[in-house]
């Protein structure tokens, strides 16, 4: 009866695969499973290899990731570019603190967590029906969230005196907010609080989980919907689609994600200020998504973590390469990739496999069809 | 999760005295730990970004004083290692290199930051690990730090000079304006306060978001309540353009007092006269008082370092002195260990800088300065006026219903502001 | 704390002229501000990101002949026809391979701003001398006012904006460039180089952008490579709020936001000035998805369609 | 994750193409458009009966696309209302037009071009509760594109896009299905395609209006044909009645001869 358990499990794999594999996905071979895995496996053992620093450092890097996520998810899947989705990512940030401060206790961590995604994510949902219903479109959009993103950076630099606080939590102006709690697993005694490598472990579940999580959603009916949205909504407005309701729904989760990545940002770094709100934080997840592919989750989250390392190690310069070339390399990689690789590096790498593999079967083909020579 | 194997024990070396200061090292204790090498500095101050202008001369003092450390022999008979990449104003990247020199480089100690926000953002990891951090900046006040000397003079201490200066000269009526952040308010406090003590009548008090440069309509409402001078907390570049606008509407006959321009963004140099004529800053130091020990010249030693240099400002002269502070600390505990250091630098110290003759209160972990009032005239020549020796009073005598803040006697790692004390 | 906001001005006749001055203030600033993005939003549908950093063109070509002696009337020149040919450059280069990629025009020309005001700061350190602004002011009662900001600037605006309606209604390249905007393939095929009319429209729109860098060069304050973010905030809310006609659009988004601004600043301090700004300018976007002219566009059709 | 709302297949009434009680589908009362100052559509009253295939004829400029905008939601009407198998459609969006079972395919080609065929029918298919791979297969058989239901639809020709978007349309089982100049800018072959394929649905029992300039097709599909002219209804009638009415061929057929 082995024979049928195994046959069982195939098909087990088999169905998830299904689920995980689409046309909406780079990535459908068991190669590419299996290169995924090592890579999982490689980012598990990683804390083994290397030292505390590094790990903090990748923690933040993987905490990004979920806003780079975000945005490829509303911009690569439905077409709708925000330049604000820092606001959520702030605002999840900000209220987690606020609630993680007033309720200093295990229990208060997770009450905090859960709050602070429900504020990041209530609060994509009423600027995207704002935006939506109101028929706010494409370049209107994109203006709009920005704008929204930079009346929180000044709102929030002034909110500097005592009178700004929220029950113990001051919300500290331009100083921004200290004393946020860090992650904490569990109740009571028993509690684990997460920082360095159990944050960097926490982190790496989550994403993977969100990562796999976007791809089931994008594959299925739903990533079909978004796709049509993207491709003309007139058109998918005439199959019957409620178009506003679906870019909502989008947005909702779009500002989920970057919610979630706000949480994490805020308890890594036990703090969080205004300028999580400002045009040049503001700036990066395009950087990302652009150069990553915006219709590829996974290219997004590697070109988060390949951005940010460069940066971190332009800082102290990189050979002759001095910290002042940081931004005009970042600027001007992001400039050199919409240019010339309009999709992005990891889309534009896909092709480049296929066609690899095309060209490869052909000719094996051809030599094991044909003897004669063709030249 | 506390980095207890990895927080610094830093190495001791054995060795001869260097600097002048007696005391031979000794024999190793502090137990193990320790990265590579030798003792490593930390420095992060701007190069670029927003704070640039201020960060790079910060920058420079910093290295030149750890340069002329190495030039006479080192520290306990080595040679000093500089840790400096550039954080670039962005205070994300100060946590993050912040996180780098204390886990990864195991600096011995840590010069760091321009604004309150950089101080703030990185204070949680400074905390966390227990870590030697020299703030120079001149700032708000208040904080009270296990690990944190804020050798800057702070807003009491500049406004405590140059505000009861101006008011005895011109009049009582102050109209405040001040940048629209934990620093501008806090100092519009400061002035608060001081006016509470002396009776002199705020008329009005404005503060102004960081991004602002149209000052029209500040300048209609200065001359709509005609205030004997002005109390300026502006900050950062774009704010400087109220100088500016102030001489296009011939407002100079009305004086201003300062905390923030000319001692740190040169203004009074770069730009044309009129428009600082008559602008009054509470300073520690500036360029143009030269150096005031003996046989020593700080401003010449500086140029020729760097001679590209915009100018030698009042922060960068904390670096520098602040780290002959660190240095002989060292030397008088005969060893890098970052709890030994505190604990000599907690009895309290005295040190001839530039600025003049200084003292260390051990107990607040603040100076003691010479404060002084620097007078812009209408070609922008800088005259010093009115020498005071101020104390940190605030933390020493005031907080925590007078008892004052002591570092020696509990561990605290907190800020003080105002209206902890008084009714602003 | 005490509150942070300002005392409100004594009422009189005085503090009126001050609050219109203050308003002329606010609507040169952003008529200038805008109109260089305006035009080529309004006739290309482009979001042009590294506008703030085409006006920053501006001021710095301004402030270097200027501190090596040149006038500062011939200096401004300078900075017009720097912004100029940078514009040029830049739409043959990147932004005509975007014509019909609107997003990917807008994230390009944000990289761009990125690399611009980098390589200025590198190139010429963190500031530039202050140019004094000239002209002095103008006093009355208690108070005074910047002539060039408040009268000078306002004027100038005013006389682009007709400079601009002579433009679009007057010349050959005016009744082209409206054609290309009805309907582009219609134009292309009567025999319009659609493509070329872009060109113009880009090197019209960096002109502008480096005249309004020139002329703000001497009422900046210190000049610094970030500068172009002063621009560049009022320029997006009033190209948004006042839709895709450029003059009308722009006319009518910089009167309502100045109002705005104006009021607010002059009451209550520049912090409620500011927020009100933005305030005003969601709301607005909401209310009205295509800006002010679009709905000027359809109202006038209802009205036509009642008749 | 489910569509956001899935339509109800309605049961649809076995009419025949020919015969039987007719009953109205759709129904306009005094529908009126103005485009500034134009009048593109003036108070018009028009029906469409179940199981008819209805052509709407007219010179350019006669209103014919706008009345189908009216119809589907994209315009807002002026005046008037329009009534669909009784209920009242005139303030309801176009999504949920569509969920009432009317079904839309424009001028121009509008498929999603960066979809494969198969893809692009699966749009509107995952709305219903159909079974998917049955209606797919039938509906590629239908259109003739099974053999390409993997290709992007921007590799497809002209008349295999207007194909691909009639199949995509139907998919939804609709009770009315509105075609707007089906075979514009079609060879004789592809038009013959179109018109069997209109056909062979109309005998399934789906109801048309189809907006139309080619006479030629018109005689291949229609019952009825309405002609508008400014505006306006200027005859209505079975299509030899209306090739020999005078008055049209001066307003409508001069033109095209």
């Amino acid at each position: 009866m082995s024979g049928s358990l195994d046959g069982g499990s195939t098909s087990l794999l088999g169905r998830v695969r299904d689920r995980l594999e689409g046309p909406n996905t780079i990535g459908d071979s068991p190669a590419f499973w299996v290169g995924f895995a090592v890579a999982v496996a490689a980012l598990a053992v990683y804390p083994f290899t290397t030292d505390p620093y590094t790990i903090i450092q990748s923690s933040r890097y993987l905490a990004l990731s979920f806003l780079a996520l975000s945005l490829c998810f509303i911009w690569g899947y439905a077409g709708v570019l925000s330049f604000g989705q820092v606001a959520f990512f702030g605002i999840a940030a900000y209220a987690f603190g606020i609630i993680g401060i007033n309720l200093s206790s295990t229990v208060g961590v997770g009450v905090a967590i859960v709050g602070a995604v429900l504020a990041g994510t209530l609060s994509a949902a009423l600027l995207g029906y704002f935006m939506f219903y109101g028929g706010v479109r494409e370049t209107y959009v994109t203006i709009m969230t920005l704008v929204v993103a930079l009346v929180l950076n000044t709102f929030m630099a002034q909110t500097a005196g005592s009178e700004w606080a929220v029950g113990a939590a001051q919300l500290g102006g331009f100083n921004g907010m200290t004393d946020i709690p860090s992650l904490t697993l569990g109740v009571g005694e028993t509690a684990l609080v997460l920082e360095g490598v159990g944050l960097y472990y926490a982190l790496l579940v989550a994403l993977v989980a969100s990562y796999l999580g976007l791809r089931v959603l994008v594959n299925g009916q739903f990533g079909m919907t978004m796709v049509a949205v993207r491709e003309d909504e007139a058109r998918t407005t005439t199959f019957g689609y409620d178009v506003p309701f679906v870019k909502l729904v989008v947005f909702t989760i779009g500002g989920a994600l970057a919610a979630v990545g706000g949480v994490f940002y805020a308890s890594w770094g036990n703090y969080i200020d205004p300028s999580v709100f400002g045009i040049a934080f503001a700036a990066l997840p395009v950087v990302w998504v652009s150069v990553g592919g915006r219709e590829s989750l996974l290219g997004a989250i590697g070109a988060t973590l390949a951005i940010e390392r460069m940066r971190t190690g332009l800082s102290s310069g990189i050979g002759p390469i001095g910290s002042e070339w940081a931004l005009v390399i970042v600027g001007g990689l992001l400039l050199g990739v919409i240019l010339f690789l309009p999709a992005g590096v990891v889309p534009r790498l896909a092709d480049l496999t296929d066609e690899l593999r095309e060209k490869r079967s052909e000719r094996s083909q051809s030599t094991a069809a044909t003897e004669e020579p063709t030249e | 999760m506390t980095h207890e194997s990895l927080s610094r024990r830093s190495v001791l070396a054995s060795g001869a005295t260097a600097l002048g200061v007696s005391l031979a090292g000794c024999s190793g204790g502090g137990g193990g730990g320790g990265g590579g090498g030798g003792p490593t500095v930390g420095i992060l101050e701007d190069r670029s970004g927003n704070f640039q202008l201020n960060g790079t001369s910060k920058w420079q003092a910093t290295r030149l004083a750890i340069e002329e450390i190495n030039e006479n022999g080192g520290l306990l008979g080595e040679q000093i290692e500089i840790v400096d990449p550039d954080p670039q104003s962005d205070n994300s990247r100060y946590q993050e290199l912040t996180e780098r020199l204390i886990l990864q480089d195991e600096v011995d100690a840590l010069w760091a930051g321009y604004s309150s926000a950089t101080r703030e953002a990185i204070r949680p990891i400074i905390n966390e690990n227990e870590q030697l951090y020299f703030y120079t900046t001149q700032y708000e006040g208040g904080v009270c730090d296990n690990t944190i000397f804020p050798v800057g003079a702070t807003a009491r201490q500049q406004l405590g000079i140059v505000t009861p200066y101006l008011a005895e000269e011109f009049g009582e009526d102050i109209y405040i304006i001040a940048a629209d952040y934990n620093f501008g308010q806090l100092s519009g406090d400061w002035v608060n306060v001081l006016a509470q003590e002396n009776d002199y009548n705020i008329v009005g008090e404005e503060y102004i978001p960081l991004d602002e440069t149209d000052f029209s309509s500040v300048i209609n409402r200065i001359q709509d309540e005609e205030p004997d001078f002005i109390m300026s907390m502006l900050v950062g570049a774009n704010h400087e353009n109220f100088y500016a606008q102030r001489a296009t509407n011939n407002l100079e006959s009305i004086p201003i007092g300062t905390s923030t321009a000319m001692a740190q963004g040169h203004e009074h140099i770069r730009y044309d006269p009129p428009a600082l004529t008559n602008v009054y800053a509470g300073v520690s130091y500036m360029e143009e008082l030269g150096d005031l020990r003996e046989g020593e010249n700080f401003v010449e030693d500086f140029y020729e370092r760097w001679p590209d240099a915009n100018y030698l400002n009042q922060e960068a002269q904390n670096n520098y002195f602040s780290v002959y502070l660190w240095a002989q600390a060292v030397e008088e505990a005969g060893t890098f260990d970052q709890q030994e250091v505190i604990s000599v630098l907690e009895e309290g110290r005295d040190i001839s800088a530039p600025s003049g003759d200084l003292t260390l209160d051990g107990a607040t972990h603040h100076m003691e300065h010479e404060m002084r009032v620097a007078r812009a005239d209408e070609n922008h020549d800088i005259s010093f006026a009115n020498n005071e020796r101020i104390g940190p009073s605030f933390l020493r005598e005031e907080v925590e219903g007078g008892d004052g803040c002591d570092l020696r006697e509990e561990d605290k790692t907190t800020q003080y502001v105002p209206s902890d004390v008084y009714d602003v | 704390m005490i509150a942070a906001t300002a005392a409100p001005l004594t009422f009189s006749a005085y503090s009126l002229i001050a609050l219109l001055f203050q308003f002329l203030n606010s609507f040169g600033f952003i008529v200038l501000a805008t109109v260089g993005l305006a035009i080529i939003f309004g006739m290309m549908g482009v979001i042009n990101l590294a506008h703030g950093e085409f006006i920053l063109i501006g001021v710095y070509g301004t402030a270097l002949p200027f501190h090596a002696g040149v006038p500062l009337p011939v200096a401004m020149i300078g900075g017009v026809v720097a912004a100029t040919v940078f514009g040029v450059l830049v739409e043959r280069t990147i932004v005509n391979r975007f014509y019909d990629r609107l997003l990917d025009s807008m994230v390009a020309t944000w990289g761009l701003a990125l690399v611009v005001s980098q390589l200025l700061l590198i190139v010429f350190g963190s500031s530039l001398d202050s140019i004094s602004a000239p002209m002095g002011s103008v006093a009355y009662g208690p108070f005074s006012s910047s002539i060039y900001r408040s009268v000078f600037l306002p004027l100038v605006a005013v006389a682009v904006l007709v400079g601009l309606y002579a433009l679009f209604t007057r010349t050959e390249f005016g009744i082209k460039a409206r054609a290309t905007i009805e309907d582009p393939e219609t134009a292309r095929a009567m025999g319009i180089d659609t493509d070329r009319m872009y060109t113009v429209t880009f090197a019209i729109g960096s002109a502008l952008a480096g005249l309004t860098g020139a002329l703000y060069a001497p009422a900046l304050g210190s000049i610094t490579p970030n500068r172009g973010s002063t621009f560049l905030v009022e320029a997006f809310v009033a190209v948004v709020v006042g839709g895709p006609s450029v003059i009308v659009g722009t006319l009518s988004a910089a009167g309502v936001l100045s109002v705005f601004n104006a009021t607010g600043s002059f009451l209550f301090g520049t912090f409620i000035g500011q927020m009100l700004l933005l305030l005003v300018a969601i709301v607005a976007l909401r209310a009205l998805p295509n800006g002010i002219s679009g709905y000027l566009d359809d109202w006038q059709q209802r009205r036509r369609a009642e008749e | 994750m489910s569509t956001p709302q899935d339509i109800n297949v309605r049961q649809k009434p076995a009419v025949a193409a020919t015969g039987g009680a007719t009953s109205t589908v759709l129904a306009t009362k005094r529908l009126t458009k103005n485009f500034g100052g134009l009048t593109a559509v003036d108070s018009v009253d028009f029906s469409v009966e179940e199981g008819e295939v209805r052509c709407l004829i007219g010179p350019n400029g006669a209103g014919k696309s706008t009345l189908l905008e009216l119809i589907t939601g994209q315009l807002s009407p002026s005046g008037g209302d329009i009534y669909f198998d009784g209920t009242d459609l005139t303030d309801m969006d176009t999504h949920n037009r569509i969920d009432t079972g009317i079904s839309v395919k424009f001028q121009s080609p509008h498929v999603y071009e960066n979809l494969s065929v198969e893809e692009n029918l699966q749009v509107p298919l995952q709305r219903t509760d159909r079974d998917t791979a049955q209606v797919l297969a039938e509906t590629l058989d239908r259109i003739a594109l099974a053999d390409k239901r993997g290709e992007p639809a921007s590799d497809l020709s002209h008349g295999e896009k207007q194909r691909l978007e009639i199949g995509m349309a139907v998919t939804l089982d609709p009770t009315l299905m509105l075609l707007d100049e089906p075979v514009a800018g079609m060879s004789v072959d592809e038009t013959a395609d179109i018109a069997s394929l209109i056909r062979s649905l109309h005998d399934d029992g789906m109801t048309f209006l189809v907006v139309e300039h080619d006479m030629d097709f018109v005689r291949q599909i229609s019952d009825r044909v309405t002609v508008l002219n400014q505006g306006e209804i200027f005859r209505e009638g079975p299509i030899e009645e209306i090739e020999a009415d005078e008055d049209v061929r001066r307003i409508y057929l001069g033109e095209n001869a």
